[in-house]
């Protein structure tokens, strides 16, 4: 176990100032995520334009570092992106917290990826992956508009 | 594993009870268990001890991994289709409750049906007799025939379109039959009807594929399964579990808790609330793993040779009386002896150390259509031994003699 | 038995938990297990097992007798006037369920209050908002004051004439407070108000007397006192036990039954159906002896060394905040860091063997009070030291060296 | 243990012809026990005449050899006897079955006594103890006249 890894700087500046808090304007999609053991909890807003790219996205919430950080640097990647890209670079995320070793999609530049895979740290942290992955799986269900929240529950 | 050999794996054998050595026939009681069950839970206990799922430090995270490992071995091994369809309770009568409680508050009205059978253990009958008084619905029974059978035909002339529910044994703790269940399910199912199954017997006795019997809900008691008391399993198809409300509230099968509203929990959360048998739920995944290394195959092909060579030698000592001929059945053999009440037969066996039982077996419904009081039941295990029956029939020439039969 | 020795009596202390000697400060979550209590499970196990109450041969009268002693070792432990005040359940949950689930059933109409505390764990809510839905009862909330307490005039003025029952934590599993339950079951006495006592901090911190205390119903969680998990016990007072109707339903519970109708057993059979679990409640024993031999008083007196300490050194520690200022603190400290979250917290602390909790703790009403969504516990046992504590403010140090503070 | 003292010749031969079955005529107490976790029941007729004499006493049941016995060998004793002495010999066999090594009373004559004795076998089955004092039990509550019914589970 290495709490270096877990804790990055870049991790705990994103977490001490998370990028994209509050509530986007005009948003046209969201869903809510919550970890009902813990009491994390997050909102994830979002406004998919005509051309269904991600013009803005932003999140409510409270969390540990690792929730804050994870949402922001997220925030940031996806902002911008088209939604089937935005989709590649979840599926892409979710797969490298569960096993990849690394990142594979190219939609990404390098130094966004070194920032992703700076939460990679999580993996010898079993019970803090739901912390990195929460904002994650409620920005797909922000996306599908299910209306139906988020637990990580499982 | 060899089942031929596998007292061994059992330390109560090594014991003497009274100066004797044990023979147990009391397993559709309880069975005995393991060692690697005993060390499991030692070995928890000592070493890797916390609760599950609530907090984040190492011995919690190892925890609730274990725990949901045994979620994971226990569908596998009933053939479930989702994990989430497992749900740990303290018992298979906790979980008959909780499927009469939470069905009769979402699919029951007043005169509806439920349609159980004269061969059921009172646990899946007082839970929905709460029911006949909360919900004023209707309790039919399936009668058995001359054999102790349910043949379907039996079921299905008392379905009628007020009939909702089903609940019926897999295999009766009594006369042994075992029930065809998937028959009765496909019947129920084409008319809309939910099927609780009592696995209690089944569990330890019979194959067990979930898919395959397709009943709605199957309960299943882990103590008779060689595992630790305190545990029992709730099967549930998924759609049920999501769709009907929880049983019992408090930590953990919450979602949001404010002080006008409360949303719950997802599955398998959703009916797990409060600290639940986390020591024994850990230790169960090795019983189904000794389950698995000696195979339900050989466990039943065991338990055929054995019951068919209990029947023989009891069939042969004039004046017992075998309770029920059913065309399929396992683990149990109930009788009486012509003369001697069966509190006097477990007594006199208990002497040389066979333990039986006696009594009326949480079935008063069937010992009344049987027309006694109580029968004596001699109940198998992987460890019992034709050896064991002939201990058996020793003993109740004992009684005979004593009795001047 | 000597306290400031007593970590040995518990095997894991004697592992490495990830290289480290573990700091365990989460007993308000679980407790750690002595020797002997796993000795007896494993004994009974090997040598003695049986289901109870129902054969009759040695092993099942021999298991039927040491249940039964446990029930009369938890009746003079807490001091209740007859071993049929005592029922067990499969934890503390259950126990409160089965109150507010039976109670409505008899006693509460629509309208009627149940008044509840903002320090309340889910488990003695939810239970209580099943009634919310099923019976249009109303919940209120006495608050807490600035310090965490609930004094008696924040339960008295929530009362109304429709107040019908008061179901309230002994010990706060978050502030740690210990509430005046003997003053306010007087005083909802005096007006025909049943209380219900949350005992499952109670149980490990607190001398329990239920003559004394004089309340309604009292709920223990057997793992939170050094005994097994998957056990609980509800303390009932007998004439509420005998007016109330049975819980759940299936074997072991019933008198008589018949098609048409069925009659129930008498205490405590009434509200124990189903296979039990019989291991638990006979090691139970073991755990209510081990409290005897070192002595509730000095456990108390130990346990408050240990709080004064750990106040000390935490309010001297700049950043750390405390939650809740009781005048009278048991076992618990809960407390955030400024700048680091409390997940962040356990996850660092347990990096070097500290384990503490970190969460709501079940009790979101609460942090929703204190406008914080989690908080940090380290909570006691009989075997913390001084030295636990100063390393959970190592700990401490070292979460706010790595977040920069 | 010894199974020669708990199935004497006495108990196996009122186990087998149990006296006084049956519903007696004209019967103004009566009082149903039973035994739920084995089945056993056991129902007491008896008629007090106005000199609080037991003139007659009967009883209805199924049971093993013991309650049966126990059941048979009791109506017999009782029966002539005035509602005290019946009190006295009820006390004095529950307590003998219970703790004492013998019984004190002295309005059974020896040999009566001797028949009461041989039910002393089942202190060595506990929970055999419960047949013996079925029946007794069942007795008190007659007299008594509680209709409420005995169960022995405690
Ligand atoms: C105050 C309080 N009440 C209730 C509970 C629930 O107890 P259990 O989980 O043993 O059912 C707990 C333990 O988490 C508690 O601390
Ligand atoms: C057929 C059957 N159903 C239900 C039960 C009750 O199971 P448990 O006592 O484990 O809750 C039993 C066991 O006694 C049984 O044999």
């Amino acid at each position: 176990m290495n709490l270096k890894e877990l804790y990055q700087e870049i991790i705990l500046e994103h977490g001490k100032n998370p990028r994209n808090l509050g509530k986007t304007s005009n948003f046209n999609k969201d869903a809510k995520g919550d970890n009902p053991l813990c009491g994390d909890n997050v909102h994830v807003y979002l406004r998919l334009n005509e051309q269904r790219k991600v013009e803005d996205i932003s999140f409510e919430g409270s969390g540990c570092a690792i929730s804050m950080a994870s949402a922001s640097i997220m925030t940031d990647l996806i902002k911008g992106k088209s939604d089937n890209e935005a989709k590649e670079i979840i599926e892409d995320f979710l797969g490298m917290i569960k096993e990849n070793p690394e990142l594979k999609s190219n939609i990404l530049k390098e130094d966004d990826k070194t920032k992703l895979m700076c939460l990679s740290g999580v993996k010898q942290y079993p019970m803090r992956v739901k912390c990195a992955t929460l904002s994650w799986h409620t920005l797909v269900s922000a996306m599908e508009n299910k209306g139906k929240k988020v637990s990580t529950e499982n | 594993m060899n089942i031929n050999n596998i007292k061994k794996e059992f330390p109560i054998f090594d014991e003497k009870i009274q100066n004797n050595d044990l023979v147990y026939l009391d397993s559709a009681n309880s069975s005995q268990k393991p060692k690697v069950v005993l060390d499991r839970i030692n070995d928890f206990y000592s070493k890797q001890f916390s609760n599950v799922g609530r907090s984040i430090h190492y011995l919690a995270v190892a925890a609730t991994n274990l725990y949901e490992n045994t979620r994971i071995s226990v569908q596998k091994y009933i053939n479930a289709k989702d994990k989430n369809e497992i749900v740990f309770t303290k018992g298979a009568t906790e979980a008959l409750n909780l499927v009469a409680n939470t069905l009769g508050q979402v699919i029951l009205e007043p005169n509806d049906e439920i349609l159980i059978t004269e061969l059921e253990h009172h646990s899946n009958y007082v839970p929905w007799h709460f029911l006949r008084k909360s919900k004023k619905v209707k309790i039919k029974f399936a009668e058995i025939n001359e054999d102790g059978d349910i043949p379907l035909e039996n079921i299905e002339k008392e379905i009628t379109n007020k009939t909702k529910v089903i609940a019926i044994t897999h295999l009766s703790n009594v006369t042994g039959a075992v029930l065809p269940i998937k028959e009765i399910t496909q019947l129920a199912h084409s008319k809309g009807i939910v099927v609780v199954v009592d696995g209690c017997q089944g569990g330890p006795h019979l194959k067990l594929d979930m898919q395959d019997l397709d009943c709605d809900f199957y309960a299943i008691s882990c103590h008779k399964m060689y595992g630790p008391t305190g545990l029992g399993v709730l099967y549930g198809k998924k759609k049920w579990l999501e769709e009907l409300p929880p049983y019992q509230g408090g930590g953990g099968m919450i979602n949001e808790v404010k002080k006008d509203r409360i949303s719950y929990g997802e599955l398998p959360n959703k009916y797990e609330a409060g600290t639940m048998a986390t020591a024994q739920v850990i230790a169960f995944d090795q019983s189904i793993k000794f389950l698995e290394s000696i195979g339900i195959e050989n466990i039943i092909k065991h338990e055929k040779e054995l019951i068919e060579y209990g029947q023989e030698i009891l069939k042969k000592n004039n004046s017992v009386k075998l309770i029920g001929n059913p065309k399929e059945r396992g683990g149990v053999l109930s009788f009486t002896v012509e003369g001697v009440h069966p509190h006097d037969i477990a007594t006199i066996l208990d002497e040389t150390g066979v333990a039986i039982r006696a009594g009326h077996h949480c079935c008063q419904i069937l010992h009344d259509k049987l027309g006694i009081s109580a029968s004596a039941r001699a109940s198998l295990g992987v460890y019992n031994t034709k050896d064991d029956l002939d201990k058996l029939n020793d003993g109740i020439n004992n009684c005979k003699k004593i009795f001047g039969l």
